[in-house]
């Protein structure tokens, strides 16, 4: 009975969702659908991020570097040839990548499958490294990442970045694939695999007592986690069009990560939420960049004020979920941290 | 100029930078070996540093000397202030979320820099006594350079004395050791822990000073690649060990410098040696070259 | 069943055990006592792979076809093999629900992979359903089956300790290690944990290693105890032998 | 339910949009305002806003400027140029310093058919293909060239190193063509005796000047960011380097002076426009207003920003009209607009025609040394 209506509820919200895309698509402008867009993007990133972070406990700064390589997976395959040629003006791109030219879909498929893969070289020497030394770890690579980026010219374009790839990037695509990625992480964690990733996150010793391979689940986690990301930044490409390595910075790991704070680690529905919270606030709260006239008195806009009230936002929710957003450790461990 | 000249020149570069990558790691790693905790704003208090330094001199008649002895105890207190703010109210709480909050911390901190001291780039006021270049042979050398070392080795000493010599010093390796023994001895914990993000904070300011007097310029994100590196070095030398920390700085900093000599052609894949290095570590000798092993207790 | 040959185990300079050897056979229940840091449940930490030992070796079914050396494996292989435990200070998925704590034993059983799992395949859902059985029956077994939906930590303390059982009876281990399944329960919740202790063994027909403190379970349940102290055995037997061992007296009393 | 309430929150928010007024001819903006190209799009925006009050009406109609940060991040200059067309309907666009933040907006202009004009975006790429996209300055492949020909035919350099900014498109860019441009000029396939890299934000630089010391080169070629120039060439004092130091048009900004302070001394660099030399009568007056209003000679950013504004509105002038398509269409026929920076001629690409400047910094000061006309 209970599961039939919620089968029903889910199914009212699938449609509504759909319908919701469907009149926006239709009649809101380019800006409001490119916020919708982004949202997407970021529901898909939010929830890669909770999948390794938030469920299975591990704590990874990585995402931007996975994005970047799903997004230059997906510029270097989409890019029509003649685009290619104009791009690489300064050093010819490697021939066997020259004249390929993918649809959409198999390219974000690569773009998912590549940043796993990386994830995998990547995670299964480091993600056997507790949170601080994981988190340190992961950073690394995504900076090293970065940093071949730009150094290999003939690959990536450098600093030059792409320009021209294809805008398949829409609403469909963007929350098709918040979509699915909903629904494959919803299952995961339904399933008996996601149990595990659970019972690694609140104890990795009695986990490993009963019978869960650590290594195994963290690394599978990890590689779908990174999967979600390089298929979030193949949309990125092509809802830009252009990308160059600058973009992958830390920076862009925050945002994520404030998504997957507000939303609470673990938490599916509430990483959708805070999502779009995030994304339409990132445009919202523009007005605090710009100047103000209250009437009487004008102030003079201060940039950067966004990203201070967000950073304020983020230790504050951090200060009072502290209970929900994780577990708690046991009364043996009073001081900060000590594990 | 000879080849040795050049490898001189290289090496001396080395350890300059090598010492000022030491010196913050020290902050960062004293502030780990008693609290057990990362403090991701570590390289942003040292950008908080630099600047009040600046203003210090820019703005007022103090003499050089004197702000460079104020700037720090100030930016002490901004430690304090932060741990208050950032930090406290999550004591006992599970590691990730005290790191979620420190990185929104340093977010916090870069951010208010730009809105208060504006994103351009300021020129830092370097006292004519720092800035002049001696020439040994064929390799130059900045006068900063010569300061730097012996500061970091002072620092060293000192900070070794006051933890094996001194009452509060032990008291913070007491909590350390064991947070409960020590609370139930008698041990001022909120006290403590403001002290030890004190002197953290203000070991970060006068390594800015130092920062700032050999790379003269001033940007509110100056502080996290600095920052991060020193973490890098205090890894490498064994988090929570203060010769370790000395040692990984200058690892660190000749590595790069000689990675750049040797291999001119990787010059551009500079900054991800700090990263590689890291990560072989972690997966080498995760404890450091100088730290001691932790056994988790089931 | 399990074979341990003289065990050492030091961490730095402490020798927390020191050329420890025992032998349990199929079917039986076995305790093992000894005052506090005697070094039990390091034993049980070598037994289960949570430390390698820095010498002996521990054999699983020494006498069998299928015989396995457990020291080297790692835990969760021995779990796989089918020793499974309870810890002294419970370590159960406290933020997850009861079922879902009984239901994460079953994981290592699981044939289908992970995508079978994600598109629900029909093989999948016949084994989850099977797991979910099977769970729900544990949970009735232990009196639970009411308070699934909540939170392991929000349970009393004693039910904790049976939750833990019940989840490792999940993983359908052959050896079960119970580390102070007794401890702060009151005498009549001890006496249902006797008898809930058999209850288990005959039904899943098991082999039962246990630490415990309270001196009267050990002595009704056990059929062989070892006794330790400071890292080393001194006595072995069954009960009665045990309660009349002039070492073993001297150990609790802390003379010798 | 939550989700729905959640979608509900989004459209609400999105729907409080703005409503424009007909009366007046919007022009959107969007430079880095913060971030590590803060300082360049402030220059800019200084330039546009004196514009703005040299000149705010055009056929009787006021002009009003929107500026949006683009916070030196890409997928943010697309939400702000998105927005400044959507949001703001906005006839036409300046922007943006900073060639990879302005192509994360070339696209959405293409595709909105808004005319952008850009003020410093130097990289090829930017216009490449883009009906839309125009700019006041010259692009990299020119100042690169010149800074060659500088050095072979002014300094006689025989020889030179390169250092760039491997993180950045402009750095990596002027430097390839210096390289070819140098090459080629002194006949010497190995006349480039080094080539390091470094990464934005990087503050040692000695291993590289180490590197270079060693070749003795007869220039050092180093564009990037002001900031690390300065501090560059500084170090390259400390160790005893003495050769000239060549860089771009980044160089021109008051800190590059300050963190260099007695370091950078001799350093030349092309530009876009000196206050030296003024060009044109356009170049005065905008001078004589710009040193009113702020109190200090202009620098080129400012300059451009101008020139971007003024051409904007000269083109809605000649058109009679404001609307998107009439401003593309008299952008793209662009010949001879006597802006401060020179004399503007759009080519087919978009890009301006026009000539260098190479300065030179002498006693703590931007002077004037040769013009370079565009070959």
């Amino acid at each position: 009975m209970r599961e039939k209506s919620k089968t029903q509820i889910t199914l009212i919200i699938l449609v509504l969702t759909a319908l919701g895309l469907f009149l926006a698509n239709r009649y809101l402008d380019p800006y409001k659908i490119r916020i919708i867009n982004l949202s997407g993007i970021y529901v898909t990133l939010g929830l890669s991020m909770n999948l390794i972070n938030g469920m299975t406990g591990m704590f990874s700064l990585g995402h931007a570097g996975f994005m970047a390589i799903g997004a230059y997976t997906v510029g270097i395959l989409t890019m029509p040839v003649t685009m290619k040629e104009m791009n690489f003006f300064m050093q010819p791109i490697v021939p066997f990548l020259a004249n390929v030219e993918w649809g959409f879909l198999p390219a974000l498929f690569a773009a998912g499958l590549i940043a796993a893969f990386f994830g995998i070289l990547i995670g299964a020497p480091v993600l056997r490294l507790t949170d601080d030394y994981l988190a340190i770890a992961t950073l690394g690579f995504a900076e090293i990442i970065r940093v071949v980026f730009t150094n290999t010219q003939s690959l990536t374009n450098g600093a030059l970045g792409l320009k021209g790839i294809p805008n398949y990037t829409n609403i469909w695509w963007s929350w098709g694939v918040a979509l699915v990625t909903v629904w494959f992480i919803w299952f995961l964690m339904k399933g008996t695999y996601g149990k595990a990733f659970l019972a690694i996150r609140e104890d990795e010793i009695a986990a490993r007592s009963m019978g869960i391979n650590l290594f195994k689940h963290k690394v599978m986690s990890f590689a779908f986690g990174c999967f979600f990301a390089g298929v979030a930044g193949g949309l990125m490409a092509g809802m830009l069009g252009t990308i160059d390595p600058n973009m992958f910075r830390i920076t862009l790991t925050f945002n994520i990560l404030l998504i997957v704070v507000l939303g609470g680690l673990g938490q599916i529905g509430g990483t959708i939420i805070s999502a779009v919270i995030v994304t339409v606030m990132m445009e919202a709260l523009r007005f605090l960049d710009e100047a103000m006239d209250l009437g009487f008195v004008q102030i003079k806009g201060i940039p950067g004020m966004r990203m201070v009230v967000f950073s304020i936002i983020l230790i504050i929710v951090v200060i009072i979920r502290e209970k929900g957003l994780v577990r708690r450790p046991k009364g043996r461990e009073l001081t900060y941290a000590k594990n | 100029m000879g080849d040795v000249s050049i490898f001189l020149q290289h090496m001396t570069n080395g350890v300059s930078l090598g010492s000022l990558y030491a010196l913050i790691a020290i902050g960062y790693t004293m502030v780990y070996g008693i609290l057990r905790l990362i403090n991701f704003a570590h390289g942003d208090i040292f950008m908080l540093g630099v600047y009040l330094t600046y203003y210090g001199v820019t703005y007022t008649s103090l003499p050089w000397w004197l702000v460079f002895l104020l700037a720090p105890l100030l930016t002490g207190i901004i430690g304090i202030l932060l741990e208050r703010v950032a930090y406290k109210p999550l004591r006992g709480s599970a590691r990730i979320t005290i790191l979620i909050s420190a990185i929104g911390a340093s977010f916090l901190l870069q951010n208010l820099g730009i809105v208060i001291f504006g994103g351009r780039p300021r020129a830092f006021p370097v006292p004519q006594m720092l800035n002049h270049v001696v020439r040994v042979g064929g390799v130059s050398i900045n006068f900063v350079t010569f300061i730097i070392p012996a500061v970091t080795i002072l620092l060293l000493l000192g900070l070794t004395y006051f933890t094996t010599k001194t009452k509060t010093g032990l008291a913070m390796r007491a909590l350390s050791k064991d947070y409960e023994t020590a609370s139930l001895m008698g041990i001022d914990i909120n006290r403590i822990i403001s002290i030890t993000f004190f002197m953290g904070s203000f070991l970060a300011a006068i390594g800015g000073i130092l920062w700032g007097s050999r790379y003269p310029q001033l940007m509110p994100l100056m502080g996290s690649m600095p920052g991060l590196k020193s973490f890098i070095a205090a890894v490498v030398g064994g988090i929570g060990n203060i010769t370790g920390a000395v040692i990984g700085g200058f690892i660190l900093g000749l590595g790069e410098i000689m990675l750049v000599a040797f291999l001119p052609r990787l010059s551009g894949y500079r900054d991800a040696f700090a990263f590689v290095l890291l990560i072989i570590i972690l997966l080498v000798k995760p404890s450091g070259l100088m730290g001691d092993k932790v056994t988790e207790k089931v | 069943m399990l074979r341990i040959e003289n065990l050492v185990m030091r961490f730095g300079g402490v020798v927390a055990c020191n050329d420890f050897s025992a032998e349990i056979k199929k079917g039986q229940i076995v305790g093992l006592i000894g005052p506090n840091g005697a070094g039990k449940t390091t034993i049980f930490n070598v037994v289960t792979g949570v430390y390698k030992p820095t010498s002996g070796q521990i054999l699983f079914n020494p006498t069998g076809d299928q015989q396995h050396r457990l020291t080297g494996l790692s835990p969760d292989k021995i779990a796989q093999l089918g020793v499974c435990r309870t810890f002294q200070n419970i370590r159960l998925f406290g933020e997850l629900t009861v079922l879902e704590n009984v239901f994460i034993g079953n994981h290592l059983r699981v044939k289908s992979d992970v995508f079978s799992t994600v598109l629900r395949l029909p093989h999948y859902a016949a084994e989850e359903k099977r797991m979910y059985e099977k769970s729900l029956y544990l949970l009735e077994k232990i009196g639970l089956q009411d308070t699934r939906n909540e939170k392991a930590t929000s349970l009393p303390y004693g039910m904790q300790r049976r939750l833990e059982i019940a989840r490792a009876l999940a993983t359908d281990p052959k050896l079960l290690l119970l580390d102070e399944p007794a401890a702060g329960m009151n005498p009549q919740e001890t006496q249902d944990l006797i008898q809930f202790i058999r209850e288990i063994k005959e039904e899943f027909d098991l082999t039962i290693f246990l630490i415990e403190h309270h001196m009267d379970v050990i002595m009704e349940i056990s059929e062989k105890i070892y006794v330790l102290d400071h890292g080393i055995l001194i006595a072995e037997g069954n009960p009665s032998e045990i309660q009349q061992n002039q070492k073993v007296v001297e150990a609790y009393l802390g003379v010798g | 339910m939550k989700r729905i309430a959640g979608l509900l929150l989004l459209v609400f928010v999105l729907a409080m949009g703005a409503s424009a007024s007909a009366e007046v001819i919007k022009i959107g903006v969007f430079e880095p305002m913060t971030g590590p190209n803060a300082a360049g799009g402030e220059m800019t925006v200084e330039g546009i806003e004196l514009a703005l009050e040299l000149r705010g009406e055009v056929l009787g109609r006021k002009v009003e400027i929107i500026v949006v940060d683009n916070k030196s991040d890409k997928v943010e200059a697309a939400n702000a140029v998105s927005r400044l067309i959507e949001r703001e309907n906005v006839v036409a666009i300046i922007g943006s310093y900073g060639s990879s933040l302005s192509m994360a907006a070339g696209d959405i202009v293409n595709k909105a058919k808004v005319p952008t004009v850009g003020c410093s975006p130097t990289n090829p790429l930017v216009t490449l293909n883009n009906p839309y996209y125009f700019r006041v300055c010259f692009i990299d492949p020119f100042q690169g060239t010149v800074m060659a020909n500088y050095a072979v035919n002014e300094l006689g350099a025989k020889t030179a190193a390169i250092i760039q900014d491997v993180t950045q498109d402009y750095s990596v860019g002027l430097s390839k063509y210096f390289v070819d441009a140098f090459r080629e000029l002194t006949g010497d396939r190995n006349s480039i005796v080094e080539m390091s890299s470094y990464n934005t934000g990087d503050q040692d630089f000695t291993a590289q000047l180490t590197n270079v010391k060693n070749k003795m080169p007869d220039v050092v070629f180093a564009p990037g960011n002001y900031g690390e120039s300065a501090l560059l060439i500084r170090q390259a004092r400390e160790l005893g380097i003495d050769v000239p130091f060549l860089g771009g048009d980044t160089w021109e900004a008051p800190e590059f002076l300050t963190i260099g302070g007695v370091a950078v001394e001799g350093a030349v660099f092309s530009t876009h426009f000196t206050a030296e030399a003024p060009v044109t009568e356009e170049s005065e007056v905008f001078l004589a207003a710009y040193r009113e209003k702020f109190g200090r000679e202009a620098n080129a950013f400012a300059a451009l920003g101008y020139d971007a504004y003024m051409l904007i509105l000269d083109v809605i002038e000649k058109a009679g009209s404001a609307d998107s398509q009439a401003i593309r269409d008299g952008l793209a026929a662009t010949e001879g607009f006597v802006g401060a920076t020179g004399v503007i001629t759009l080519d087919e690409n978009g890009d301006a025609v026009k000539s260098a400047v190479i300065n030179q910094v002498d006693d703590g000061k931007f002077i004037y040394l040769t013009t370079v006309e565009p070959f």
